[in-house]
């Protein structure tokens, strides 16, 4: 029964892991791009329902949309396009300083407290189910989760636009060689990943009723650990991975002496090592997928 | 049909092409043959849009292509097999194939096409659910030319097109770049074959160190006067150390 | 003839000489200004000691590692319990009787501490220096968080979230200097070794390096191990730096700012890390200063917090944009050649010997 | 020629086998049941069409793929389980079909890679990547960065860093692709040269008929996966399998 | 006629810990204009300088040092043992006085920093001690849960004099247990699931944390119905994060004073009046008043000594008993340069609202 309960509890936070580690994969697995100014993506959405905080939900949650969007395909158009073809490691210093800018602008601009936000309050309430408590929010997460992935998956698998994104992050000039106006497919990446932010900052501020500067770091640092466990290139992969770090830190949460608990952390990253040992390549990409000699 | 003047190419200090003319009409086929870093694949890829130029003209149908980004000139009707293939390793034969007729909306016809496609190249048709990267290397250079000629262009730009085929397909592949002619569309092919170039172009550039050393009917130049020193020119005064 | 190793090495040793040279050159002018001037610089030194550390193994292997810091930490830590008094000790911490009542010399401490270090890369290094691809960096990603939640947690032994304070201020701009030097030689020397080749095809190449008889898992240990003892000195010396040692200070930003020094100097060169921490650290410093406020009479011009990291990040970025292979790119700092105009060695030019 | 005191390396063994090799990729039999013997001092060709297994044969013999099946052995000891960077040690070099060169390093550190790889010292190893360099003719690009090449030259030097091992037997996969006719023929110069300057060993896997029928003491010939000739060179020409299934109507 | 004396705050003006040192500094300016008014300080005027550290520990002995190099003649430091200690440890081995405004743990001072290291808090086992006696006496719940945040020493602190003294009070059963929660978390949905599971429910639910993990992790108790009261200390002060948790109520914390008007004790209001008039807002925390107690003290003490010495002004507050300071009565020892049992506000949150006094107690009893 209490079981049963830390199933959904873990499965919660697993569901919202999924839906960070599905943009930070979609950036990832596309550009090769570890986007740490994804967390920030996730912090402007924050701070944008902040500042919108005077309107109907719904206005609220549609400007952190937009802005959202819109900032990440700002975000590729001045720190990432003038770098397309440098090495990963240049990426990714680049989108380090990226995050590191943005994050001191908004403490400029908000401050370095964090700011309360009144907001989607009512879903915190929880569906009972006997004895089963399961909430609102974390029961949409979920929902939204599944949605997206199946969303997403389908497009890239079966759409044009899918399989050009793919292939413009793969080889950038030869797609565009047989055609595909490779810097608009790639921003349009951008701002799905965009996108899928700020549906991440609605959850966390409907969560935890407040926004601040450094909200989206941890958020980021579990979605790649995520995207990685599932295998790169793999959505699917990128979303089980998050489920699955959700789910285990949880159980961690739960089931480790209180002694320990302190040290869950320690053991879900020991644990990550000890997967990357097994399965180096993630869960959802085949061994035999790699590239031949 | 296309008509490249005085071009110049640097890479960095490097000058790769110094002062190319050449000119292809509607129709034909014609070579590009030359030593090593002789600059014909630079020739292509400034063609294509994808190098900048120091200096000249590009020209296709009579109008300036120059600073015309790659992705639109394949929407005008020109297409490139680049050297090294460069197909999308991690993506399936299959998607590579769709990826060729990307910006065309004619189903029907992609379809007869990618048939004809993979009736040239049976072995591609086994392995349509492979990842590109997993093929064998002639496999692959199969692939890079099934996928341009997806793109049904009018003016086709081959860079190399026999590297590692096994002499069976090679045939196959000048065979079909007959056939393409034949059909309608113009091909400028740089091959490192000599023979084989001059019996599959109508016309035939020699390039030297940057520069067309030598040009004329296919069947004329093989016994032309000054033909192989135009061909190996001067090797030592090639620009390469770095 | 051509050109042969021993005259290449002795080029590069010049150039490594070069390098100490204006490292020395920059401590001395610092110890003319002010006191502030001195810490900046002796801070900046020390970070070279931490970068030039990890590019032993970042610069030669190719590979990101989010790990190193994870090594300050541990070296920062061991040194302060094997120097921090006893009686404080007995305040700050739960430690058994033995560790209790250590106390050992400074350098000894050092010492003890960077070797500590080198076994725990080693034990972890050895299963994680297989990986490669994007699973490499991110298993050191997940050392750096075990680590970090182990520091930051284990209040006996560490103090938990607590700073550990107390630790002998003994680094000085002099000691930082000499660490930094003696950093400097054996990077370079590593890098034009026979290990270094060997481990910098890999980074080219792994596919080749195998089939040339290179067994990258062994080198990039070999290097893992070796940077991680001098990162682990850099630990030492920030902690006793600074007099205190803390689970956040060697955490994600230092793990960023040392990484972006590498990146941003030049990520295979020595110059590049020389190169970046002096540039990071000085635009940083510039903009702390205009951040503080410049006083003219008793107006204080300041700018508003947070100016300082704007500004870095946005250099930084810039400098990425127009030089995505770092400042320096790969090369390295020849010693000027006087009088010699050609810069290739006479005889590599030899025609077609053939055999 | 030079000081041999690379690591592990005994008397040269003999020959270089597989026996009954197959490998097989998701439901694709790359190598189906392949014996190949190539002997000390000899020049094998290996042909066949496209995806015959050519590439993925030579992975197995230098441990970049385990076989299916079968087993593979180096003058008569078994190396089938041996990594392979072992086995280059033992004196098994190969070139790749893409020609993978240490892109951002100098040609003359490429070559010498190849040498210090197997036990030598900077200073030896340097020394003979010299030699080797000057031998191949490329010692005016010494200094290049391998990844600023043209391509014909990024081949000859994977050869020469494959020789500067100084292996028993050198795997040589395509080495022509890419080179126009005269540069064809100066390679042929280099491999017959190979043989005769280090006895070593060379599997010559080409598409380019002139220069294997024109260099092979003997030419294995795979098809799908299987052996379907092998013999001399004017054997396998005549070969109505061989004309039928790879060559067409090329002239030998 | 003379150089100033100068006061340099190495103290958090960024960061996650500024909003804890923004009162305290402008506490410290109010107390100085005070003193300039009448006279200065040994005939001198007093001028305060700054240098950020920018909430990073280590930075903090950077900035110490900055300020050190600018003639600090003492050094105030941040309102936290982990932030402040490395900046007062710089200051300490300078032999400087080093003042933090608010750190509460007890290592603050010569047995965790050194012999000059001195706070002006009311230590967190004291804060600890006195919510424990007021909800079992005054209050009269019986059984308590802790749920703690672990992000610093200060609220583990806080938790585990809670505890010892709860069960001194309320019999070891009657503690029911404690759970951690890490202050990145996101969702405390399993630590909920552990209350719930409880055999018996607590009476009330000790709450050792800080925004803005601290109030999403109030926003879930609330949301899965877990509606007893909660306590917490002074971190909870000022209402900026109460917007995180519409309509909070049934919480009650201990602070310095009361910023919302509410303070019974007119020395407390005048301040807070005072506050207003010279910066144009109420403090963001009563966290304020430290600012102007270190001065208050410091003053005095070099008043006493007659000279900035340090060793001199070092004896002179190690001799303070109950001296009379805008926090409270302040007593300092050769060993013990924090105060533990002084009288501080509680405050109680109800209907969205902060700032109910419930009164001015002291803890009895501090358990060691
Ligand atoms: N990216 C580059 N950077 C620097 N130099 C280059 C680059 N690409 C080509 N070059 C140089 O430009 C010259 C022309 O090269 P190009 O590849 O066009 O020759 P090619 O005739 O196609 O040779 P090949 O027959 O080997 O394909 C060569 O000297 C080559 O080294
Ligand atoms: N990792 C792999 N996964 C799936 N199929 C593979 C893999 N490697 C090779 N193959 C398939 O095995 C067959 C043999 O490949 P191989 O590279 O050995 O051919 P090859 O004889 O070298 O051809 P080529 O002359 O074109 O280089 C090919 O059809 C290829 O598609
Ligand atoms: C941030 C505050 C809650 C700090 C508290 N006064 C302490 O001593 O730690
Ligand atoms: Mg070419
Ligand atoms: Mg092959």
């Amino acid at each position: 029964m209490n079981f049963l309960q830390s199933l959904i509890d873990a499965s919660s936070l697993g569901a919202v892991y999924a839906l960070a580690a599905l943009g930070i994969g979609l950036t990832f697995s596309i550009m090769r791009l570890i986007n740490f100014a994804h967390g920030e993506l996730i912090m402007i959405g924050g701070y944008t329902l902040y500042m919108s905080a005077s309107q109907p939900y719904l206005v609220m949650g549609i400007a952190a949309l937009l802005v959202v969007t819109i900032l990440a395909l700002g975000m590729e158009r001045v720190a990432f396009r003038p770098l397309r073809g440098a090495s990963p490691a240049t990426l990714l210093i680049a989108s380090f300083a990226v995050s590191f800018l943005l994050q001191h602008v908004a403490m400029m601009i908000f401050g370095a407290r964090p700011v309360a936000i009144d907001f989607l309050s009512p879903l915190n309430q929880s569906l009972e189910i006997g004895a089963l408590r399961v909430p609102w929010l974390q029961l949409l997460a979920l929902g939204v989760t599944l949605l997206l992935l199946v969303g997403l998956s389908s497009f890239f698998r079966w759409t044009a636009i899918g399989v050009q994104m793919r292939a413009a992050a793969e080889d950038f000039t030869m797609a565009r060689l047989v055609g595909i106006p490779a810097n608009r497919v790639i921003a349009a990446a951008f701002a799905i990943s965009g996108t899928l932010a700020s549906i991440v900052s609605v959850y966390m501020v409907a969560q935890t009723g407040g926004a601040s500067y450094k909200m989206g770091v941890n958020m980021v640092l579990f979605a790649f650990v995520a995207s990685v466990i599932g295998g790169m290139g793999s959505l699917a992969g990128a979303a089980l991975g998050g489920f699955l770090v959700g789910v285990v830190s949880v159980l961690l949460q739960t089931y480790l002496p209180e002694g320990m608990r302190l040290y869950r952390d320690a053991f879900v990253f020991a644990l990550f090592i000890a997967f990357l040992l097994w399965r180096p390549e993630g869960l959802l990409v085949k061994a035999s997928d790699r590239e031949r000699v | 049909m296309l008509k490249v003047s005085d071009l110049h190419v640097t890479y960095g200090n490097v000058a790769a092409l110094r002062g190319v003319s050449i000119e292809v009409q509607a129709g034909e086929i014609v070579a590009v043959i030359g030593p090593n870093g002789a600059g014909k694949s630079t020739l292509l890829l400034t063609i294509a849009g994808v190098v900048k130029p120091a200096r000249g003209a590009v020209a296709l149908e009579d109008s300036s292509i120059l600073g015309i980004a790659p992705e639109k000139l394949v929407t005008r009707g020109l297409s490139l097999v680049p050297e090294g293939r460069h197909i999308f390793a991690s993506m399936t034969v299959a998607e590579n194939i769709r990826l060729g007729g990307t910006g065309r909306q004619d189903k029907p016809a992609i379809a007869q096409d990618r048939d004809r496609v993979l009736a040239m190249f049976p072995i591609l048709q086994q392995r349509l659910q492979q990842k590109a990267g997993q093929l064998s290397g002639g496999e692959q250079q199969m692939l890079a030319i099934a996928r341009a000629i997806m793109a049904r262009p009018r003016l086709l730009l081959i860079d190399e097109p026999s590297l590692g085929l096994a002499p069976l397909i090679v045939n196959q592949v000048y065979e079909a770049v007959s056939a393409l002619r034949d059909g309608g569309v113009t091909v400028l092919v740089v091959e490192q074959n000599v023979h084989r170039a001059l019996a599959v172009a109508d016309r035939t550039y020699v390039m030297n160190s940057g520069s067309v050393t030598m040009a004329g009917r296919s069947s004329e130049l093989k016994t032309a006067e000054g033909f192989q020193e135009a061909y190996f020119g001067f090797r030592a005064a090639k620009g390469v150390v770095a | 003839m051509a050109e042969s190793w021993s005259v290449e090495r002795q080029r590069k040793l010049k150039s490594c000489l070069f390098l100490a040279a204006l490292i020395v050159l920059a401590a001395l002018l610092a110890a003319l200004g002010p006191p502030a001037l001195q810490r900046t610089v002796t801070e900046a030194i020390i970070k070279l000691v931490v970068v030039l550390g990890m590019f032993i193994f970042v610069g030669n292997s190719g590979v990101l590692s989010f790990g190193h810091i994870a090594f300050m930490a541990i070296a920062g830590y061991s040194s302060a319990i094997m120097t921090i008094p006893p009686v404080k000790k007995a305040v700050l911490l739960k430690l058994p009787p033995a560790l209790e009542a250590l106390q050992v010399p400074v350098a000894v401490a050092a010492v003890i501490a960077a070797a500590v270090t080198g076994l725990f890369a080693l034990i972890v290094g050895a299963p994680i220096m297989r990986l490669k691809g994007i699973a490499l960096p991110m298993a050191t990603f997940g050392v750096l968080m075990v680590v970090h939640v182990v520091t930051a947690n284990w209040q006996e032994v560490t103090g938990g979230r607590q700073a550990l304070v107390g630790l002998p201020v003994y680094v000085n701009l002099w000691v930082a200097l000499g660490a930094a030097l003696v950093t400097l030689v054996v990077a370079a020397a590593y890098k034009q070794s026979r290990r270094g080749l060997l481990l910098q095809c890999s980074r080219e190449n792994e596919v080749a390096a195998t089939a040339s008889g290179i067994d990258p898992a062994r080198e990039r240990l070999v290097a893992f191990v070796i940077s991680a003892v001098f990162v682990g000195l850099g630990g030492v010396l920030y902690a006793h730096f600074i007099g205190t040692v803390t689970a956040n200070t060697f955490y994600l930003n230092l793990t960023f700012t040392t990484l972006a020094m590498l990146v941003v100097g030049g990520m295979r060169s020595l110059t590049g890390a020389v190169v970046g921490v002096a540039v990071v650290s000085a635009v940083s410093e510039i903009f702390r200063t205009i951040e503080k406020g410049i006083s003219i009479g008793d107006t204080v011009l300041s700018a508003p917090p947070g100016l300082q990291e704007i500004a870095l990040a946005l250099m930084m970025l810039l400098i990425l944009i127009f030089r995505p292979q770092g400042l320096v790119g790969d090369f390295e700092l020849a010693w000027p050649k006087w009088g010699r105009g050609d810069p290739k060695p006479a005889a590599s030019a030899a025609p077609d010997a053939r055999a | 020629m030079q000081e041999r005191k690379e690591a592990g390396r005994g008397h040269a063994p003999a020959s270089l086998e597989t026996i009954d090799v197959a490998v097989h990729f998701q439901g694709v039999r790359a190598i189906d049941g392949v014996s190949l013997t190539l002997n000390l001092g000899e020049i094998l060709g290996l042909i066949g069409p496209n995806g015959a297994g050519k590439t993925t044969l030579v992975n197995v013999l230098t441990g970049f793929q385990q076989p299916a099946r079968g087993s593979v052995r180096m003058g008569g000891e078994d190396i089938t389980g041996l990594v392979s960077y072992k086995r280059s040690r033992l004196g098994l070099a190969r070139t790749f079909q893409n020609v993978l060169l240490f892109g951002g390093m100098s040609v003359i550190e490429n070559v010498e890679a190849g040498a210090i790889a197997c036990g030598l010292d900077r200073h030896a190893g340097r020394r003979r990547a010299w030699e080797t360099l000057e031998w191949l003719g490329l010692a005016h690009l010494a200094e290049a960065r391998a990844d600023t090449l043209p391509f014909g030259e990024e081949r000859r030097i994977g050869i020469g860093r494959a020789l500067c091992g100084r292996p028993t037997f050198l795997l040589l996969d395509e080495p022509a692709a890419g080179l126009n006719t005269a540069e064809c023929d100066e390679l042929l110069t280099i491999i017959s040269g190979i043989r005769k300057e280090f006895g070593c060993g060379v599997l010559l896997i080409e598409h380019k008929m002139p220069l294997v029928f024109g260099l092979c003491d003997r030419i294995q010939v795979l098809d799908q996966g299987r052996t379907i000739a092998l013999g001399v060179p004017t054997a396998v020409a005549a070969d109505p399998l061989v004309r039928q299934a790879y060559l067409g109507d090329e002239v030998a | 006629d003379e150089k100033p004396i100068i006061i340099g705050a190495a103290i958090a003006l960024s960061g996650d810990i500024a909003p804890y040192d923004d009162g305290p500094a402008k506490g410290m300016e109010l107390a100085i204009a005070d003193i300039n008014k009448n006279g200065g300080l040994l005939g001198r005027q007093i001028k305060i300088i700054y240098s950020d550290t920018k909430s990073d520990i280590a930075y903090g002995s950077t900035a110490a040092q900055d300020v050190i190099d600018k003639g600090a003649d003492m050094v105030v430091v941040t309102c936290d043992y982990d932030y402040g200690g490395a900046a007062a440890t710089v200051a300490d081995s300078k032999n400087l006085i080093a003042f933090s405004t608010c750190a509460g743990d007890p290592k603050f001072g010569p047995s965790g920093i050194g012999p000059n290291a001195f706070t002006m808090a009311t230590g967190s086992p004291g804060q600890a001690a006195l919510m424990a006696e007021w909800a079992y006496q005054k209050k009269g719940w019986k059984t308590a849960y802790v749920l703690l945040d672990t992000s610093i020493a200060f609220d583990a602190t806080w938790a585990a004099t809670f505890q010892k003294r709860w069960i001194e009070l309320a019999g070891k059963d009657n503690f029911l247990g404690q759970d951690t929660f890490g202050g990145e978390d996101t969702s405390i949905a399993s630590q909920i699931t552990r209350i719930k599971g409880l055999a018996k429910q607590p009476d009330l639910i000790v709450i050792c944390s800080f925004p803005p993990q601290g109030p999403s992790a109030i926003r879930q108790l609330r949301a899965a119905g877990l509606n007893q009261p909660l306590i917490g200390s002074e971190s909870w002060d000022g209402d900026f994060w109460l917007e995180a948790v519409p309509d909070l109520s049934n919480m009650y914390i201990v602070t310095y004073g009361s910023i919302f008007g509410t303070d019974p004790r007119p020395e407390a209001q005048a301040f807070f009046k005072a506050f207003q008039d010279k910066f144009g807002a109420r403090p963001v925390t009563s966290h304020a008043m430290t600012g102007y107690g270190v001065i208050q003290a410091w003053s005095k003490a070099v008043t006493d000594a007659g000279t900035l010495d340090t060793d001199k002004v070092r004896e002179q507050l190690q001799s303070f008993k109950d001296v009379p300071t805008l926090v409270g009565p302040t007593t300092y020892t050769k060993d013990v340069h924090i105060n533990l049992q002084r009288d501080m506000i509680v405050l109680g949150i109800q209907n969205g609202k902060h700032g109910n006094s419930e009164g001015v107690f002291r803890a009895q009893e501090v358990p060691q």
